[in-house]
C-alpha cells in the first residue's frame, strides 16, 4: 500500500579529498581521545548528511557523546534503551511512512540510523535488531564494534575476541587465557536469516572512503540494511590513543577483521591482503592480549586462518529473497 | 510551585536543542597534553588529519589552501600525527604555549 | 561541631592516569590512617566512566575525628590540590573552592614560577611544590581492577603516584613520609620524589 | 447519530482507537487483550483505518516501537496483558520521563506463576508509579470513552504523559455490553490532532534524552510530579467537554452511587463495580444504608475527592483485585492509598480491605452481601476485626 517515498541517491565518494566537508557530528563530546567509535560516528554522519535521524542505544556513543545535557548531534537524535534501538527505529520509520502519506510531514523520507554498540546489537539488543530487519523497516542498523561493553568499564561482549582480557574475563591461574569463547559473527547473523535485508557490509575506520561509500549504499537501499564497523577502543584494548587507525589497519592485515559487502546475495571483498600478517603483530600492540601464551596465540591464529580461508555460504540458496 | 536552583535546570522531557557547528558546553581542549603542530611547508593537503580526527578538529580554511586546527576541542590523541602522510605534524608540549586552551571551572 | 575535615583533591588524566590518580588519593588516606586519623578516599562519580585524557578528580579526606558527612560527590573546599599531569593547570581552575593559604603539588619538569603563570588565582596559594615525577618514575599503571568500586589487585604506588606522594609529604603536614613508606610499592621513587621536590612558599 | 452496538471491551477499545485516528499501532499477542489488535488489524487490512500496523517482537519491542512513533510525531497505540505488561517494564519510565504521550490499553490478567489467564489488577498496578495516567473501565462503553479521554488529557501540553487505559480481562474485555458509538465529527470536536512539541524532525533537530548529573535527577522527577499535579484540572476540563459532546454523565475522578445517607460503602474500580452496584441496590431495598464509590483514575490519585467522598461514611470496604505482598496492609494496593487520603480528616471512617476476584475468580452478589455484613458489624462494634479479608477464604469472620 505504502509507496516507496525515498528517492535519494547519495553519490559515492572517489577520493579522500572528496569526503564531504560538512560535519553533523560536531566537536564537543566526552569520548576518549583517539576514540574509534567516535571517528566512525563522524564519518557515518558525514556520509548520511542533514536528512538523518540517529538513534543511540545506551553505550559509549550515548553516554560519552550525550553527557550532561550536551550532545554533538546536529541532526535529530534520540536515546533508546540498550535493548531496543531496532524497535524504536521501527516506530520512527512507521511514523514517517504514515505522516508523509497523510501529508502531515513534508520532504524526503529521512535516513534512520541506529548507532548501536556490539552489546546493543548482537547481545541484549539482538531481538529488537532482528525484528526490525525481519519486518523490513527502511532503516540502517550499525553495529559499531569495539569488542566489549566499554562504557561500563570494559566487560566482555559476544564480539570480544578469544583471549581478550576484560574486567569480566580477567586471566587468572585457573583461566589463563581470559576469555575462553570465540566471538559471534554479526553480519552472518543478519545475512543468514533476514530475507528483507538486501545489503550488509563490514567496514573499518582505517578505510574512511570505503566506510562512507558503504553507508551511502546502505542508505540508498529501501529497506533494512546492516553495517558492522570495526572501531578500535584505546581504553578497552590498551593501546596508545594515537594508534587507533593503525590498530584498525593491522586488524585487516592480519585477518582479525575482514572487509566485505554482501549485496543482494553476492559477496565482494575489499582490502584482502595477498599474504596475511601473523595475528601476533596485531596482538602485541594491545594490553588486552598481553597475558596470552604461545599456545593461546596459536589457537587464535588457527581460528583466523580458518575464517579467512572459508568460502562464504551461497546465501541465495539458503535464504530466499523477499521482494 | 517548585524552585529550581540555577545550574540544575533540565529542559522539559530532557529534550535539548541540537548544537550548531560545535557543542560549546563540552569544551575538550583541556584534555590535551600534546598538541599537533603543523609545518605548512611540509603539508601536501593529503587530508588524512581532517578525515581521521575523531573530534572533527581539523578543517580546510576558506580558501582551501591549508588545514586549520580547532584547538578549543582537540583532545591531543595525536592520531593526526600518526596518519599524516608527509610527516608535517609533530607533537608539541602544551605548556610550551601560553594560549590555546579554554580554561574551565569544572571538567565540563 | 565536628572537627575539621582536610580535603585533598587529585587531578589526573582519564584512563592513562586513572589508577595512578586513585593511588595518590588511596595512598594518602591509607598512610594518614596509619597514624590514627579518620580518612576516606573516593573517585569523583560524575567524572566516570573516565575517557582517555579527560581531566578527572580523585578525593581524599583526613580528619582527627570521625567524618560525619561521608556521602558526598565532591571536595568543595580542597586545602591541598595535586595535579598529576601539569597540563591540566592550563585548562582547569584547579584551585576552585580553595581557601587562602592552600597547597598545590604539580608533577612537572618545570619550575614553580612557570606553573604559576598559568594559574590566575595563584594568590590563594601558600605553597607550591613541583616534582619531576616522570623523570623519577614516569610509569602510568593502567589497570581497571580497582575502578568502579572494585578491589585493586595491583597495589598502590607502582608508578608516577609514588614520587608525587613523596613530594606531597615534603609540602604538607597532612601525611608523613614514614607512613607513606609503609603503603607505597615503589619506595625508591617515593623517597626520590620527597628529596627532589621543589618547594616554594608564597605570600 | 450515535450507533448502538453490543461490543466487547476489546472491540469497543479498537473502535475508539480507530475514531482517535491512531497512526502507528504495535501489537504482540497475549490473552486477553489480543482482540483489540485483531480488530485493529482488520480495520487496517480493509482500509478503514490508515495506520501503520507493526508486529512487535514482544511487549518490550511493542513499547519501543510506539515510543519511536510517538516521538516522531504520530499518534501511537499499543496494549498488553499480564506478564506482557511487566515484560515491557523498562520502557515505562523513559516514555513518561521523555514526556511522550502514547497510549497503552491493558486488559488485565494475573501474573504467573503458573499461567492463569484470569483478570487481576496486579499487572498494571505494578507499573502505577512510573508517571503514566492510569484508570480502569467498568464497561465496554467506558473502555471506549477512556481511550478518547486519555488521549486528550495525555496529549495536552500541560500534561504530556502516557496513559494506561485499563479494563478487567475477560469480564470487560470479552463479555459484550451495549456501546454507543459516536459520530466521527463528535470525536474530532473533542480530540484535537496529535501535536508533540518536540518531535524528531530533521527540519527542527533536537536531542531526546542526553545524560544528566545526579544532582539534576530531582528536576526530572519534579517535572513528572508537576505534570501529575497539573493533570487533574485538565482531566476535569476533558470530562466536562466529553459529557457535553457525547451526552455522558461521568464524574472526573470518583463516582458515587446511592451514597445519600449511606453509613457504609464499597470503594472499588473496574468490572466488579457493576455487580457491586446491583448488590447495593438490593441491599437498599432491604433497608441497609449502603452506597458505592467508584474510582476512575488511580493516577493521578484523587486524594481530596476520595477523602471527601468517603468521609461521610462510618465504614468503607475497599474491594481489592491486586496484591501487594508484605505491604503495610498485607493485602492489596488500594487500601494504602485510601487510608493515606483519609489521614488528614478529623473524622475518619473505619476502613477494611476485601481481597476479592484475585486470579480472575468471579465476585458474586453473595460475596458483596457477605462484605456488607462484615462492614455492618464493624459499624455496630465501632471497630474492624481485621484490616484485610480474603473474601471466601477466611477461616472465621
Amino acid at each position: 500500500m505504502a509507496a516507496a517515498i525515498k528517492t535519494q541517491n547519495l553519490a559515492p565518494v572517489k577520493l579522500i579529498r572528496n569526503v564531504p566537508k560538512e560535519e553533523y557530528y560536531l566537536p564537543g563530546h566526552r569520548t576518549c581521545a583517539g576514540c574509534g567509535p567516535a571517528l566512525q560516528y563522524k564519518l557515518v554522519a558525514k556520509a548520511a548528511g542533514p536528512n538523518t535521524i540517529f538513534l543511540g542505544p545506551t553505550g559509549c556513543m550515548y553516554v560519552a557523546n550525550a553527557s550532561y545535557l550536551c550532545t554533538p548531534y546536529a541532526v535529530p537524535w534520540m536515546h533508546t534503551q540498550i535493548t531496543n534501538g531496532g524497535a524504536v527505529a521501527s516506530g520512527i520509520e512507521a511514523a514517517y511512512k504514515v505522516l508523509l502519506r497523510k501529508g502531515k510531514r513534508e520532504g524526503e523520507f529521512p535516513n534512520i540510523i541506529v548507532m548501536a554498540g556490539d552489546g546493543g546489537s548482537v547481545d541484549i539488543g539482538l531481538q529488537a535488531m532482528s525484528a526490525m530487519m525481519y519486518r523490513g523497516h527502511d532503516a540502517l542498523f550499525i553495529c559499531y564494534d569495539n569488542e566489549a561493553y566499554a562504557n561500563t568499564g570494559i566487560q566482555t561482549s559476544p564480539t570480544t575476541p578469544y583471549g581478550g582480557n576484560t574486567t569480566f574475563t580477567p586471566p587468572g591461574s585457573a583461566i589463563p587465557e581470559g576469555k575462553t569463547l570465540f566471538p559471534k559473527d554479526p553480519p552472518q547473523l543478519v545475512i543468514g536469516a533476514h530475507p528483507a535485508v538486501k545489503y550488509v557490509a563490514t567496514a573499518s575506520i582505517a578505510y574512511p572512503v570505503d566506510l562512507i561509500n558503504k553507508v551511502r549504499k546502505a542508505l540508498n537501499v529501501v529497506g533494512p540494511t546492516f553495517l558492522h564497523i570495526h572501531c578500535p577502543c584505546p581504553k578497552g584494548w590498551g593501546f596508545d590513543e594515537a594508534k587507533t587507525v593503525e590498530v584498525a589497519r593491522l586488524a585487516i592485515e592480519t585477518g582479525m577483521w575482514n572487509m566485505y559487502e554482501w549485496d543482494n546475495g553476492e559477496y565482494r571483498y575489499q582490502f584482502k591482503p595477498k599474504k596475511y600478517k601473523p595475528v601476533r603483530e596485531y596482538l602485541k600492540l594491545q594490553n588486552r592480549f598481553a597475558h596470552l601464551s604461545d599456545a593461546h596465540i596459536a589457537k587464535l591464529q588457527a581460528f583466523v586462518d580458518a575464517k579467512v580461508k572459508a568460502k562464504p555460504v551461497p546465501v541465495e540458496a539458503a535464504v530466499p529473497k523477499a521482494n | 510551585m517548585f524552585k529550581i536552583p540555577k545550574g540544575k535546570e533540565v529542559p522539559l522531557g530532557c529534550v535539548t536543542p541540537a548544537p550548531v557547528g560545535e557543542q560549546p558546553m563540552m569544551i575538550t581542549g583541556n584534555w590535551r597534553e600534546f598538541r599537533p603542530l603543523l609545518e605548512p611547508e611540509k603539508c601536501d593537503l593529503c587530508m588524512n588529519c581532517i578525515v581521521f580526527c575523531p573530534d572533527a578538529c581539523f578543517q580546510l580554511d576558506d580558501a582551501e589552501e591549508k588545514v586549520v586546527l580547532n584547538e578549543k576541542y582537540c583532545k591531543g590523541c595525536n592520531i593526526c600525527i600518526n596518519e599524516c602522510a608527509p610527516g608535517a605534524l609533530t607533537a608539541a608540549y602544551e605548556l610550551d604555549f601560553d594560549d590555546g586552551v579554554v580554561r574551565l571551572d569544572k571538567p565540563f | 561541631m565536628a572537627s575539621k575535615v582536610h580535603q585533598v583533591t587529585v587531578w589526573a588524566r582519564g584512563v592513562v592516569q586513572d589508577k595512578e590518580g586513585r593511588d595518590i588519593a588511596n595512598g594518602l588516606a591509607r598512610a594518614a590512617g596509619q597514624e590514627g586519623k579518620f580518612t576516606q578516599s573516593f573517585d569523583n562519580y560524575v567524572d566516570l566512566p573516565d575517557r582517555v585524557n579527560v581531566p578527572l578528580r580523585k578525593y581524599a579526606r583526613i580528619s582527627d575525628e570521625e567524618i560525619e558527612e561521608r556521602y558526598e560527590y565532591e571536595n568543595l573546599h580542597p586545602e591541598v590540590v595535586i595535579v598529576a599531569d601539569a597540563t591540566i593547570v592550563k585548562g582547569i581552575d584547579v584551585l576552585r573552592g580553595m581557601e587562602k593559604g592552600g597547597t598545590l603539588v604539580v608533577a612537572t619538569d618545570r619550575r614553580p614560577e612557570d606553573i604559576l603563570k598559568f594559574i590566575p588565582n595563584r594568590d590563594l596559594l601558600g605553597k607550591i611544590v613541583c616534582v619531576d615525577a616522570k623523570a623519577i618514575c614516569g610509569d602510568r599503571t593502567v589497570d581497571f581492577s580497582g575502578s568502579e568500586g572494585g578491589v585493586d589487585s595491583v597495589g598502590i604506588g607502582q608508578g608516577i603516584s609514588a614520587p608525587i606522594l613523596g613530594a606531597l609529604a615534603r609540602g604538607s603536614e597532612l601525611v608523613k613520609l614514614d607512613h607513606l613508606d609503609a603503603v607505597v610499592k615503589n619506595k625508591d621513587a617515593l623517597h626520590k620524589g620527597h628529596e627532589q621536590a621543589v618547594v616554594k612558599t608564597l605570600n | 447519530m450515535a450507533k448502538e452496538m453490543m461490543l466487547s471491551g476489546c472491540a469497543s477499545s479498537a473502535q475508539a482507537a480507530k475514531m482517535a485516528k491512531v497512526e502507528v499501532i504495535s501489537s504482540y499477542p497475549i490473552r486477553p487483550y489480543t482482540a483489540i489488535m485483531m480488530e485493529l488489524s482488520k480495520m487496517v487490512a480493509n482500509g478503514e483505518l490508515d495506520a501503520e500496523f507493526v508486529h512487535g517482537e514482544g511487549e518490550h519491542g511493542q513499547l519501543s516501537i510506539v515510543l519511536g512513533a510517538a516521538a516522531a510525531g504520530a499518534r501511537a497505540l499499543t496494549g498488553s496483558s499480564g506478564v506482557g505488561v511487566t515484560y515491557a517494564f523498562e520502557n515505562y519510565s523513559p516514555i513518561a520521563g521523555g514526556r511522550i504521550p502514547l497510549q497503552m490499553m491493558i486488559a488485565d490478567r494475573a501474573l504467573d506463576p503458573p499461567g492463569d489467564f484470569g483478570s487481576e489488577h496486579t499487572d498494571a498496578m505494578s507499573c502505577r508509579d512510573q508517571g503514566w495516567l492510569m484508570g480502569w473501565a467498568e464497561t465496554p462503553q467506558e473502555a471506549f470513552d477512556n481511550c478518547l479521554i486519555n488521549y486528550r488529557v495525555g496529549e495536552d501540553h500541560r500534561v504530556l504523559l502516557p496513559q494506561f487505559v485499563c479494563q478487567d480481562g475477560y469480564f470487560v474485555s470479552h463479555i459484550p455490553g451495549p456501546v454507543s458509538l459516536p459520530e466521527q465529527s463528535q470525536v474530532d470536536e473533542f480530540l484535537p490532532p496529535y501535536n508533540l512539541p518536540h518531535p524528531l524532525d530533521p527540519k527542527r533537530p533536537v536531542s531526546h534524552g542526553p545524560q544528566i548529573r545526579p544532582d539534576q535527577g530531582t528536576i526530572m522527577d519534579i517535572q513528572r510530579a508537576q505534570a501529575m499535579l497539573d493533570a487533574p484540572a485538565v482531566i476535569r476540563e476533558a470530562i466536562d467537554d466529553y459529557n457535553r459532546i457525547f451526552g455522558r454523565k461521568y464524574a472526573p475522578f470518583v463516582e458515587e452511587y446511592m451514597t445519600d445517607d449511606a453509613e457504609i460503602a464499597f470503594f472499588l474500580m473496574g468490572a466488579h463495580t457493576m455487580t457491586a452496584r446491583h448488590a447495593v441496590r438490593h441491599l437498599r431495598a432491604k433497608g441497609v444504608k449502603i452506597g458505592l464509590v467508584k474510582l476512575r483514575f488511580v493516577r493521578p490519585w484523587p486524594t481530596e475527592e476520595v477523602a471527601q467522598a468517603l468521609s461521610k461514611f462510618k465504614a468503607v470496604g475497599v474491594v481489592e483485585t491486586s496484591t501487594s505482598y508484605g505491604g503495610a496492609m498485607r493485602g492489596g494496593n488500594l487500601l494504602h492509598e485510601v487510608r493515606a487520603s483519609l489521614y488528614e480528616l478529623p473524622q475518619r471512617p473505619l476502613t477494611t480491605s476485601f481481597m476479592a476476584g484475585l486470579g480472575g475468580e468471579m465476585v458474586s452478589l453473595e460475596d458483596f452481601y457477605h462484605m456488607t455484613e462484615v462492614l455492618s458489624k464493624a459499624v455496630r462494634e465501632g471497630k474492624t476485626k481485621k484490616t484485610v479479608y480474603w473474601v471466601g477464604f477466611e477461616a472465621e469472620d
